[in-house]
């Protein structure tokens, strides 16, 4: 079946665009969008590693690596639509407009790190593998029985596709042609376990055929493939012609999160030859040089307005009030029951008496 | 609870449809969604004649797929829906346990209320109808145990309706159980248009005042044979219907030990992890003083609910359910 | 994608060989042994049907119409191979040489009867759909690690695919090329619901490119094509070149099960349209008479001789010794626990008590 | 319980390596599957090693897909192998719940013995280790209400090699709990070989005649820390650790609750549906003349395990188990 699903691109690894189609379409300004909009993740990304590498917060999944896939298919999206993120999507989702603040919130272990700004339909991130392509396939629905030409996203990785809630969610989308996408990042690994020995087919692509979608294979560290890859099967989701599965080849760098030691399963030696060739960010700066517009002031000042962006969310993070306690009593129901209320006025009252 | 004036008589599950009707015409978001709910109108023809009502944009016939579509319904229901979704039998949900467990109960507080799952779940639960493996468990336990989900289980037509429409109107997620044993096993006088039971209260079948026997569900008709049969030898029961098993009513519950002292407990599932520990529990926080005896369960056993041509010896029955009676007042 | 899963038949509805390859295998004999199972288990299903009308066994759930794909797959079988049954499948069961008696006693809610013949691997019938599809993936894996050539068939239907379990059986086995077929018999109806509205796909048989493993669609009302398709997936397995996905198209006549009144959701015309047309039995009756060799009396002494089995094996039934309560307690764990104990002997008392 | 010679000083996690060890030593039918058990050796290490010693054929990297490696565990096991299967945390249990609930644990009753189901589930669980959502959760008590499986919990290196020898040898399923906050927060000396701890079985921590204290797991070391500062405002605890939660080692619980007339129960699972109630229930169907005061829980709350942020708020502290016992005593 490979060869029925290659891997799609439209630039090289050497910024040279390779399907005329888009050559117009490709402009200097959008170039620069998504170059900043990557910068800005994955400088937010290693920030995040070293927060955690100083205890101010919790373990952290990084995505670097798969900004083309996050930014891509997020700045694809509508104000209006949803998204259905993991715990390793929060690139897309801040591309999407989610609070930095509130994303290490969440890493921080706090519950208003689910929260997203007011108006931004962005699920908590899925912590249990595949769970959350059931909703956006039930969000979607709705969406198209509202009538609205609204859309959902929703992202997971290479290993989830081996969940039985992955094979129900597609089945649910494609019976009642819910506007969803179903975006699959591929790198290959789930955490330690190779794509070879996840599944016994080439391509995750292909498995959109058990359910007669449309299953496309693309290059996921090219962002413009993935841009208008994402863009084309949200048209498709708007018209009423139901749900697609994409599937955005692409490969973390470092580690599953920071509680993972690569190097016991693989050898890190790959990810530094990607880093050479294979970089998303990398390739937009090809682009920009081969047109001859690269800039490095401009590069300079994106760097330091995200360096200062996410350090203003750090600082808000970290003068974050403390937590109260009673927040775990007081969002279970939306009017609490005896036994929570009791065991909160309990609690607060051994706290009151010194612990 | 307010009542409406004119009144049918109907079964238990008719009671259900009755709900859903009413409140299917009440709320467009209401929508119905489960295996065999529309053109053949629930395996127990509990939405009969809704799709042909509603239309199959309301009343929708899913593939055959717990966890695709009670995770669709936390979609639907965090994106303006209240889906009522219908589970063949409570046997079969397993599947979508995941989904209530990690979602439908969390979501509001994963998210602070920003979003939140206003979904029922229906299951016909239960033994002793003759049906085969797996369709007669009683697990309620397995959703008690998930904070963040209401569990009811009515045992007569009345309360069928109105817990139903309190469940639907309730902002979060109730599982809603369905007796299977009692659909048709009687009728009873129901209000037509809308009315609501408080999710969370118990109601007194029976007045006494030596023994407490409590008890919800298709546990309850055993029970009134019991405690009537215990009425003749003089023995008077306090009866409760439970009617909601998450969170009970811890009060109803309290006051009536404290004035019997004895309690019976019966229920249809296993002993070990049952619901009725959780009764055993507020009584021991509420009421350890005034108990003149400890108190007896009568449940099914603590083996797998067997195959139908044994449920009889499994199921806890008004001769079980006396001699307990017995022992509590002998104690 | 239909197209390029074409329903595959060797003979056609009026019993005429048309592909010839099968010509020379399809021999008087083979018809016959056919023709005597088929018969044999439709007795049965009608004889069940109306001892459930007479109250003398609980709700049953009939299979007359999938004769040919019960039959064919699982004389296909060898004797060290493994089953894998719904509750619909105890055709095939019994083709494979599961006990009558021990049949009817499941459908009358003795646990004996999800007892198999001494050394036949035939697994109790899974009530919960498609949990028995990843135990089929296993027991086959089995198998393979220990080195035989024994492989296991697990029955399933159309609804069946839509769940969970069926996607992830599949994958596991495509995964380490366990030694199974994977049977489906696509009655098109999974209780009401028609599998135009279970799935987007017109076939099942496509839903194995998802994982890169053999799919076939077949007429499932041609035994023969059933028989030698299942042989052919059988080899495969045992050369250790892993899973098929095998689709047979069928029909069931009757209702979902005894509890199930079809006429709510469909015109049982069809049901009688196909009855004429497309009938497994009548398929063979007709081979016999093309070619000159039905034989009446022959058909009546295998008619007589399997309703006086069956009904030896209900008379076996019926004098079957009355349950002992005691058994719903002694096989929980092979040591009962203190609560089992205590339990078992509480209700002997009361039970001996008189109740 | 036999006891080798030769002992090492291990932590819990190594002790369970150990045992893995052993046992994959011992019998060819001993399989291990689970996610990144193989070369990863297991998120927490627990398989460290183990595939580089026994081969891919031996230690299964399986597919993320707890349903299908279950269920195929569940058709290993009836082909005649031992599978010890890893859940990489408890919370990630639930899609694999149909499995075991419908199963694994019934397949014995179901087929009268002909069909059994020797396999052994391994699952890390509780809060305290500062993990994401859901990784925290100790859900114990959906399973000890599931005839036909049992589930254990050892609290230190000695007893967590002992159980799952036993568990790995025991004829039908166990749910293997491992505490991870005890993974490697003490070490111990554990003998080298082959030993085993009898399933069903607690082990008095410490002796003391006013209250008997139950728990298990992680809570075991808080617990501990309590009776200890008790002990010093010379109150003196039996301290039961059940590491069995079912079937719960009802002859212990009796004679302890017979002895000091005043119980408590600590655990992090929500009260309500809690193991605890089991406890309770023992206590009230053995030794309800003995007590001088109501059983006091303490337990994690009613409310989903928190985020991290909060989860110190939610378990049980040695203040609070020092409360609890004070109140008993006040009583
Ligand atoms: C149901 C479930 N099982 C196991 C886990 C533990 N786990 C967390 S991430 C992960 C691997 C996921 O791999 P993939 O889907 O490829 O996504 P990636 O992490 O590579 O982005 C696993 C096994 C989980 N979170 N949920
Ligand atoms: C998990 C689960 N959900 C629901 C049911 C109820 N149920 C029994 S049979 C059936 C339909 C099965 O359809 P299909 O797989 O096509 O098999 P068929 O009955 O047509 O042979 C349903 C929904 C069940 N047994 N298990
Ligand atoms: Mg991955
Ligand atoms: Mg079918």
């Amino acid at each position: 079946m490979e060869n029925h699903f290659p891997i799609r691109r439209i630039m090289d690894e050497n910024g040279h665009i390779i399907n005329s189609d888009y050559e117009e379409k490709i402009t200097e300004k959008l170039v620069k969008e998504f170059y900043r909009h990557m910068v800005r993740i994955r400088i937010f990304d290693r920030k995040a590693i070293s927060l955690q590498r100083q205890g101010r917060i919790g373990t952290y999944a990084p995505y670097e690596g798969q900004e083309a896939s996050q930014v891509g298919s997020a700045a694809a999206l509508r104000e209006n639509d949803w998204m259905f993120p993991t715990y390793r999507d929060h690139g897309a989702a801040m591309t999407f407009g989610h609070s930095l603040r509130n994303i290490l919130l969440f890493w921080n272990g706090r519950n208003e790190g689910c929260v997203p700004p007011e108006g931004k339909k962005i699920f908590p991130p899925a912590i249990p593998i595949a769970t959350q392509i059931p909703h956006a396939a039930g969000a979607a629905f709705a969406e198209r029985k509202k009538g609205t030409v609204n859309a959902a996203i929703a992202y997971f990785g290479d290993g989830a596709t081996s969940e039985g809630d992955f094979h129900e969610g597609l089945n649910f989308a494609s019976v009642f042609k819910a506007p969803v996408v179903f975006f699959n990042q591929n790198n290959q690994y789930a955490i330690s376990v190779p794509f070879n020995k996840q599944m016994n087919t080439k391509t995750i692509a292909q498995k959109a055929l058990a359910y007669d979608m449309p299953g496309v294979r693309i290059d996921g560290n090219d962002v413009f493939m993935v841009y208008f890859e994402t863009l084309h099967a949200l048209e498709r989701a708007r018209k009423g012609e139901g749900p697609t599965l994409i599937e955005a080849v692409t490969w973390r760098y470092g580690a599953h999160t920071t509680a993972d030691d690569p190097s016991k399963y693989r050898n890190q030696s790959e990810s530094s030859n990607r880093r050479q060739e294979a970089d998303p960010i990398l390739r937009l700066e090809r682009w920009l040089k081969n047109m001859g517009r690269f800039d490095e002031k401009w590069v300079q000042t994106i760097e330091e307005k995200a360096a200062a962006e996410i350090d203003q969310a750090i600082a808000e993070m970290e003068d974050f009030p403390p937590a109260d306690p009673a927040v775990i009593f007081d969002h279970v129901f939306a009017e609490p029951t005896w036994q929570i209320r009791q065991q909160k006025e309990e609690y607060l009252k051994q706290m009151g008496g010194g612990r | 609870m307010k009542t409406a004036v004119e009144a049918k008589t109907m079964t238990l599950v008719q009671a259900i449809t009755d709900a859903l009707d009413t409140m299917l015409n009440e709320k467009e978001e209401v929508l119905l969604l489960g295996e065999d709910i529309g053109k053949n109108g629930g395996v127990f023809r509990a939405t009969d004649g809704l799709q042909a009502k509603y239309g199959e944009g309301r009343v929708i016939d899913t593939p055959l797929s717990e966890a695709g579509f009670v995770g669709a319904g936390i979609g639907l229901a965090v994106n303006g829906f209240l889906p009522v979704i219908e589970i063949q039998f409570l046997g079969f949900i397993y599947p979508a346990y995941e989904q209530i467990m990690t979602h439908a109960s969390r979501i509001r507080m994963r998210t602070m209320g920003h979003f939140t799952v206003p979904m029922v779940i229906r299951a016909p639960y239960g033994a002793g109808v003759r049906a085969p493996e797996i369709h007669c468990d009683s697990t309620e336990a397995i959703f008690t145990h998930m904070p963040g989900i209401k569990v009811v289980c009515p045992s007569s037509p009345y309360d069928a309706k109105g817990l139903l429409i309190a469940a639907i109107e309730d902002p979060d997620p109730v599982l809603y159980l369905e007796p299977m044993r009692c659909y048709r096993s009687a009728k009873e006088e129901v209000p037509e248009g809308k009315y609501s039971i408080e999710i969370g209260k118990g109601n007194k079948l029976m007045e006494g005042d030596d023994v407490t026997v409590i008890t919800w569900g298709a546990m309850v008709p055993e029970t009134i044979k019991a405690a009537k049969l215990m009425k003749e030898k003089n023995t008077h029961c306090d009866v409760i219907d439970l009617r909601t098993l998450f969170p009970l009513d811890k009060d109803m519950i309290a006051e009536s030990v404290q004035k019997t002292g004895r309690t019976v407990i019966v229920h249809e599932a296993h002993a070990t992890g049952g619901v009725g520990n959780d009764v055993l529990a507020i009584i021991n926080d509420t009421s350890f003083l005034y108990q003149k005896a400890p108190v007896e369960r009568v449940t099914g056993f603590d083996a797998p609910v067997p195959y139908f041509g044994f449920e009889d010896h499994y199921l806890p029955t008004p001769a079980r359910i006396q001699q307990a009676i017995e022992k509590v007042m002998k104690f």
